[in-house]
């Protein structure tokens, strides 16, 4: 059997053998989107990074660049004040429900039900006005940066993550409605692509893919970062390990998302700081660039040469849509990175499909690739 | 010539440019229910309430180069879709849409609304529709690429499993009625029966063969492969399953044709367990808008039902076919069969 | 039988317009082909190997199930049509009728025909 | 078609206005998503921005059926052959949307991997810069692509 | 801003790994993340296989394979491993090993066999299958070839592609033709070929149950 | 009117038969067989026997037909065996085969001949019994009722066709094919 | 104007058919030809069944012609199945290719 389309699931492609319509074999062919922003980013100054992460896993943006910024913040020896990182967290959470959303519009498209798209599309859009909203930039705002954020929040931005917050738990009902209980869609869903425990720990899989299979491990929970040890919520997992478990742990964990955004909103303090006041890293402020010299000249640096980040190596994983997600950065210390390496969950993913579909039939392919959530930004890079 | 001979063929020719006709209007309200649905505008720009749409598609791809592989053969290429096409509008012609009319007095015998009346009618729907599989398989095996005869392959299989439920469930009709003609189901389906002898139910075979009707419509969407039972065009899956390879006009047919099956399935289900043009309010001679009425109420059905549900996937859609409806649509009938010997319907 | 000339009638027209839509639009489209429009699609990739290899015998299967009962539907219909007359006695034809056929349901089905997804039968 | 015979060329330009009309009304897209402008093609389609209104909502799985190509996304050197494939399997006449600064010109991404503009692959009617681009914009190029359409002549 | 803390070595860690492997084919080298140390080239594979089987380390989840270029110093290349401890979440059934992570290094010199023989590592696809790809990629960016690799191709770049990209002496960008490009990675018989072997050693391996050693080879093939 | 379509009715059942029986390529031998099935259920219905015509294109067309199809498609055999016969598709081969094919030719000319010999039977205008004879209620009353037994016996063969299908088309799971041998 | 068909005229198209069908089976080295062949001469009996029937004007020739097309629907499903089977052995379909009786 030929190659599969490159156009479904971004530019994937799949070798299959067949035997009638079950699948014996498989080989996965990528790199179709491989971009060098590896390579790329090694010729830009630390700040300049962030851009180019973002655009890897371009439906996860700014857990790219959270977790390249708390990488390098690593190094940096740079501690966030609780407002910054309330309202990162705040982000990041926002950013999984975006994710989350187009994951599952993309997958209820493929597999038929096209008005679930739709009607993803339609909330995903609110979050977009928020991203908008902090940075007048639809996908990849580079809002998260090294030492803090771009700005502080715009006014009126609580209010309206709280509008959006409020409407979020009805909306995922009735996606749920459309599919949760429908024939159709849990036939064609259930016992489709199943791995075991093993297997998905031994392939790298892990984020919603493991605990789809109950391997109840969730970085925030293990290594928490941005004090989500301090945050209520639960780390949905089911046991079955096929792509229906896949879906509702997914699903699950959009309500937890609301949940966590909810109580992220109440710590955001109205006013204060928004970044971590270290002017060797973030400028200082416009009133004191105007009026000091000291903080002219260094505000001239940072953005003529940029900063150095002390020598060193780091690597801070976080807990992306699609697991655990973060950068290995290489630092000879200067002002440019030596080497960032991205640990692209999709990646592996990707690599595990053909021991996901083997013995199944070609239409469960759509589901299994479907269910990974693989972005192909994420695994070419 | 006769006064009657021109009004049938005035008839047909009228079965013939609606059919047109109806197909470029499902196409514009398939697009604009889909919008709908999902809470869009839909087309709107092209002529008023994107009215115009439907005739841009079609004089565009009129206008567009025609592709056919190389390695296709090229008679079986283009026979394909215009026997898909052939069958779609063939089928029409025993549908009846109205009662006999005279015209309003224009002529001295009343004629009757449909192509012609043949007293084994609806066999020779059940017949044409058979044929519709050529189309599909040929197109597949003409197309040379392994998309298009997987998709054909598949589409065959699947309208031949679910022509069997579609040709028990006409039978379970053809019991009640005593008639294979479409316009004698029809007209056996006249009149009220008084529930607790007053509240009016129309004597519509709907309902006596609920389950018939289930079955019809089930087994008539999976004909006409439409969602969710359209699974031999999932894009996801076949790219565009048997009609791959083909473009401009030719698959402009396969489309058409698709709709026009549509309408027919509507159709011959309202002249079987709706009542086909009686309904309440309306004298006879308008007979034919409550025929219209519940045409598009079916058809609307059809196209709320592709815009809701996921797709089957295929081997869950040949087991629903052959181990739920099939068995389904047999005891239907014998229950059926039963009830009319023993309790004299 | 005039009640069929219109059918033919029908076929005529629609076969008509069909073929001369796709001559029409022969003529009036333009054509520039090129060896890689006349290669079968295959999402962006030379196509490898011809696309006739032999497909899942299982179509055949449904194929041969199709025909047989199709000639059980086809009985039907003049029973359908004279049930009423002939009585009960018909209706315990056609259960016996339908009896056997169900045997031989029953058998395709255990012997998994109808599961298509099922590993036998390539 | 020359404007010589008046009678004629009324005839040949209402035909001409209506093939351009037609033309213009039903762009069907290709689904060619590379990248991230992807996500935003799939939201120019969705409820918000509902690319439908302009005839062009119908995305077809096969080349064969469609006039528009949007690439959208960065292009790498391994996919460039590929798209020039799939846009040789398009029938004439066809067009190309270059979505996004990767796809007119390689972007931020000026490294080894990316080609440095669709156009050196195929020939592009209109790019639409934007790094992704808004969904509005992107219908914008369409409508562009539209007036493009009006001023075609039909190939006799 | 002050220096960050840095982090030593597990002792237990050491101490366990020591056991299997002489004393100094590990080094630690602390960092700010996490542990870290060196590890002897030769001696990755058996480090490795203690990491994960060991009761009281359990290191099963293999995070990340990478590699780094420090061009003009020698050795060279360093490829990085970092592993996981998942704890409960993913336990031996004896019980569960504290949950932490890890970071292993392995200095590998360019050209050490000859002037146009590329880098190695031992393969860790035996221990990890999550191995292949990640090593592939490595491969295919850095020209670091991996002994015991079942299948060691490109994987980002087209098959035909010369030079490695993320090396540090690669520019960033080369002007080459776009079509430079070969139809498929393998060909049909090579994919048929793949299929049989995996399906026979996978009927073998059921058959026989015999855990046979990783075949180790020094020499680069 | 009638007489115009027995004739191109005929014709095209004699020439698309002919053609069915020349064609190399088994696809097209069963499309033309098809084509040749539609004249002849136009034929019926000239012969007062709509119902026998439909369900020659339900049956025959719309399933026998689809089977053989099937079976072509599957088999994937595009052309006739290699070797002499794609040259000569009459292969006028070994003896009996020599004989067979002449015995068919000394059928025809003798039917016909025989034909001949009878007196010329014009069909009787249709008559009152016409509309009897086109009726699938008396059909369904004949078949019930005196070929009852005829019916019944039809499952069996039904059944054990079914049966038989099955058995042989299933590929015997511990016998390899010829392909894997 | 052409000339009424008359019983005989049917007759004879019917013997022109058969023969057709039994030359088929002599000459052709296709199995799947062979079979269609058949079919042409159970189709040319059919025809002859149906035409002495308007003859007679009974329904009976429409009846046993049903149960002929029954049998032809229970041979080509049952032939069919056996050329799959041979076909699966010997890769051919031309009957020259089996001559024993067993393999």
């Amino acid at each position: 059997m030929g190659p599969q389309h490159p156009s479904t699931h971004g530019v994937l492609r799949l070798v299959l053998e067949l035997d009638g319509e079950t699948i014996v074999g498989a080989e996965p062919t990528i790199g179709f989107l491989h971009t060098g922003i590896e390579k790329t980013a090694e010729q830009k100054k630390w700040q300049q990074v962030i851009p180019l992460v973002e655009r890897m896993d371009y439906l996860g943006a700014q857990s790219n660049s959270l977790s390249f910024c708390l990488s390098a913040e690593k190094l940096l020896g740079l501690e966030m004040p609780d407002r910054v990182t309330y309202i990162r967290v705040l982000i990041a959470e926002l950013q999984r429900l975006n994710s989350h959303l187009v994951w599952l519009a993309t997958h209820a498209m493929e597999i038929g039900a096209i008005s679930v798209m739709m009607y993803a599309f339609r909330e995903r859009e609110q979050l977009l006005n928020l991203n908008e909203m902090i940075a007048g930039f639809r996908l990849f705002p580079s809002y998260i940066r090294i030492g803090g954020l771009r700005e502080d929040l715009p006014r009126d931005y609580k209010k309206a993550v709280k509008e959006l917050l409020d409407k979020m738990p009805a909306a995922i009902d009735n996606y749920e409605l459309m599919l949760t209980k429908n024939q159709v869609w849990t036939k064609r869903t259930k016992g489709v692509a199943v791995l075991s425990k093993e297997m998905t720990l031994a392939l790298g899989l892990v984020g919603p893919m493991a605990r789809a299979v109950g391997i109840n491990y969730d970085v925030r929970r293990m290594w928490p970062y941005l004090k989500y040890d301090t945050f209520d919520f639960v780390v949905p997992t089911r046991t079955a390990g096929d792509v229906f478990a896949r879906y509702q742990v997914k699903v699950e964990e959009m309500r937890q998302s609301v949940r966590i955004c909810q109580q992220a909103l109440e710590r955001i303090s109205p006013t204060g700081v928004y970044d971590c006041g270290d002017y060797r890293v973030v400028p200082p402020p416009k009133d004191r660039v105007y009026t000091e010299m000291e903080a002219l000249i260094q505000h001239f640096l940072i953005y003529s040469q940029g900063f150095t980040v002390l020598k060193g190596e780091a690597y801070v994983p976080v807990e992306g849509a699609r697991g655990e997600h973060g950068f290995y950065i290489v630092s000879d210390g200067g002002n440019r990175p030596v080497r960032v390496k991205s640990r692209a969950p999709s990646f592996l993913a990707c690599q595990a499909l053909p021991h996901m579909i083997k013995g199944g039939l070609i239409a469960d392919v759509i589901a299994a690739i479907g269910s990974t959530d693989v972005v192909m930004g994420d695994v070419d890079r | 010539m006769s006064a009657a001979l021109i009004a049938q063929l005035v008839v047909i020719g009228f079965t013939f440019f609606m059919l047109l006709n109806s197909a470029a209007v499902l196409v514009l309200m398939e697009r604009k229910v889909a919008a709908f649905i999902q809470q869009r505008l839909g087309p709107y720009r092209v002529g008023p309430w994107g009215a115009m749409q439907p005739l841009a598609d079609i004089i565009k791809l009129m206008m567009k180069e025609e592709l056919r592989p190389k390695s296709a053969d090229t008679f079986l290429f283009y026979l394909a879709p215009i026997l898909c096409a052939t069958a779609a509008f063939a089928a029409f012609a025993v549908v009846p849409f109205g009662a006999d009319t005279t015209f309003f007095g224009l002529l001295d015998e009343p004629v009757k609304l449909m192509a012609t009346d043949v007293n084994v009618g609806l066999l020779v729907i059940f017949a044409i529709t058979s044929m519709g599989v050529y189309g599909i398989v040929l197109a597949g095996w003409a197309s040379n690429s392994k998309y298009s005869l997987l998709g054909g392959l598949r589409s065959s299989a699947q309208m031949i499993s679910y022509e069997l439920s579609y040709g028990l469930s006409l039978a379970a009709v053809i019991m009640l009625a005593g008639t294979l003609s479409l316009r004698e189901v029809v007209d056996a389906q006249a009149g009220y029966w008084h529930l607790f002898g007053v509240l009016p139910i129309p004597k519509w075979y709907i309902f006596l063969q609920p389950l018939g009707f289930f079955i019809f419509m089930t087994a008539g969407v999976a004909e006409t492969n439409r969602a969710p039972f359209d699974f031999p065009e999932a894009e996801q899956e076949l790219v565009a399953g048997y009609h791959t390879e083909y473009s401009s006009m030719t698959f402009a047919l396969f489309f058409m044709a698709e709709y026009i099956n549509m309408v027919t399935v509507s159709a011959v289900s309202v002249n079987l367990f709706l009542g086909g043009w009686h309904g309440p309010f309306l004298p006879e001679y308008l007979g034919w808008m409550w025929f219209l009425l519940k045409v598009f109420a079916l058809v609307f059905f059809y196209i709320w039902m592709r815009w809701t549900l996921p797709r089957y996937r295929y081997d869950h859609l040949m087991e629903f076919g052959w181990k739920w409806l099939l068995p389904a649509a047999t005891l239907n009938l014998l229950v059926t069969a039963g009830v009319v010997i023993w309790m004299g319907w | 039988m005039d009640g069929f000339l219109p059918i033919l009638i029908m076929i005529g027209l629609g076969a008509g317009f069909a073929g001369g839509s796709v001559l029409l639009s022969q003529f009036l489209g333009p054509s520039k082909p090129t060896p890689e429009k006349s290669a079968p699609y295959e999402c962006g990739m030379p196509p490898v190997g011809d696309a006739r290899e032999r497909q899942s015998v299982k179509f055949y299967l449904v194929a041969m199930i199709f025909l047989l009962f199709d000639i059980e539907v086809a009985f039907l219909y003049p029973w359908a049509m004279a049930f009423r007359e002939l009585g009960a006695v018909a209706y315990f034809q056609i259960v016996a009728f339908f009896a056997l056929l169900v045997t031989g349901y029953i058998y395709v089905w255990r012997k998994g025909i109808f599961d298509w997804s099922s590993e036998v039968d390539r | 078609m020359t404007i010589e015979e008046p009678q004629g060329s009324i005839l040949t330009t209402s035909v001409e206005k209506m093939v351009q009309w037609a033309r213009r009304s039903a762009i069907w897209p290709v689904t060619f998503g590379l990248a991230c402008c992807a996500i935003e093609m799939m939201a120019m389609a969705a409820g918000r921005y509902d690319v439908a209104r302009f005839g062009a909502e119908v995305f077809r799985g096969s080349p064969r059926q469609s006039d528009l190509m949007i690439v959208a996304g960065r292009l790498s050197r391994k996919m460039a052959p590929v798209l020039r494939r799939i846009y040789d399997q398009m029938p004439e006449p066809k067009w190309v949307i270059s979505m996004g600064a990767c796809a007119s010109c390689g972007g931020v991404f000026d490294n080894y991997a990316i080609v440095q503009g669709v156009d050196q692959i195929v020939p592009v009617d209109v790019f639409v810069p934007g790094c992704p681009p808004r969904p509005e914009a992107l219908i914008y190029g369409i409508v562009q692509l539209q007036r493009k359409i009006d001023k075609q002549r039909m190939s006799a | 801003m002050e220096t960050p803390v840095q982090i030593p070595f597990d002792a237990q860690v050491l101490d366990l790994v020591r056991e299997k492997v002489p004393a100094d084919a590990i080094e630690p080298a602390p960092a700010v993340d996490m542990p870290t140390a060196y590890v002897a080239r030769e001696h990755m594979l058996a480090v490795c296989e203690t990491l994960r089987d060991h009761p009281a380390l359990q290191f099963s989840f293999l995070v990340e394979i990478t590699a780094a270029d420090y061009h003009p110093a020698t050795p060279r290349f360093e490829v990085v491993y970092h592993f996981a401890c998942l704890g409960e979440a993913f336990a031996q059934p004896a019980g569960a090993a504290v949950p932490r992570r890890l970071r292993l290094k392995v200095r590998v010199p360019d050209n050490d066999l000859g002037e146009q023989s590329l880098p190695w590592a031992h393969s860790l696809t035996p221990l990890w299958p999550a191995a292949n790809w990640l090593e592939r990629e490595v491969f295919d960016l850095f020209g670091v070839a991996f002994t015991g690799h079942p299948d060691l191709r490109r994987i980002l770049t087209p098959d035909d592609w010369t030079g490695y990209p993320l090396r540090k002496d690669y520019p960033v960008q080369v002007r080459k033709d776009a079509a430079s490009w070969s139809p498929m990675q393998l060909t049909v018989e090579e994919f048929a070929a793949n299929v049989r072997a995996t399906r026979a050693a996978s009927a073998a391996a059921a058959r026989t149950r015999v855990d046979e050693p990783v075949p180790m080879r020094t020499d680069k093939d | 009117m009638d007489a115009v379509f027995f004739w191109m009715f005929a014709a095209v059942m004699v020439v698309a038969s002919l053609l069915v029986v020349g064609q190399r390529n088994p696809m097209y031998s069963v499309l033309l067989l098809i084509v040749s099935f539609a004249a002849l259920s136009g034929l019926y219905v000239l012969l007062n026997a709509p119902f026998m015509a439909v369900v020659q294109i339900i049956i025959y067309a719309g399933a026998i037909m689809v089977l053989f199809l099937f079976v072509v498609m599957l088999l994937n055999v595009r052309t006739e065996e290699d070797g002499a016969e794609t040259h000569r598709p009459f292969d006028i081969g070994p003896g009996p085969r020599r004989f067979g094919a002449g015995l068919a030719v000394v059928l025809a000319v003798q039917l016909i001949w025989a034909l001949r010999r009878i007196a010329e039977a014009p069909f009787v205008p249709a008559g009152p019994d016409a509309a009897a004879q086109t009726s699938v209620y008396a059909i369904g009353l004949r078949l019930f009722r005196e070929y009852a037994f005829a019916f019944e016996a039809t499952s069996v063969l039904i059944l054990v066709a079914m049966v038989g299908a099955v058995i042989l088309a299933r590929r015997d799971p511990h016998l390899p094919t010829r392909k894997e041998q | 104007m052409l000339p009424e068909p008359t019983l005989n005229t049917y007759l004879a198209l019917s013997a022109i058919l058969f023969s057709i069908g039994t030359a088929g089976v002599f000459l052709r080295r296709n199995l799947i030809t062979i079979l269609l062949s058949v079919e042409v001469m159970l189709n040319a009996v059919n025809l002859t069944f149906v035409a002495v029937d308007r003859f007679l004007g009974t329904v009976d020739g429409q009846i046993i012609a049903f149960f002929v097309m029954t049998v032809a629907a229970a041979e080509a499903a049952v032939g069919l199945a056996i050329i799959i089977a041979l076909f699966r052995h010997r890769e051919s379909l031309s009957p020259d290719a089996f001559i024993s009786l067993k393999w």
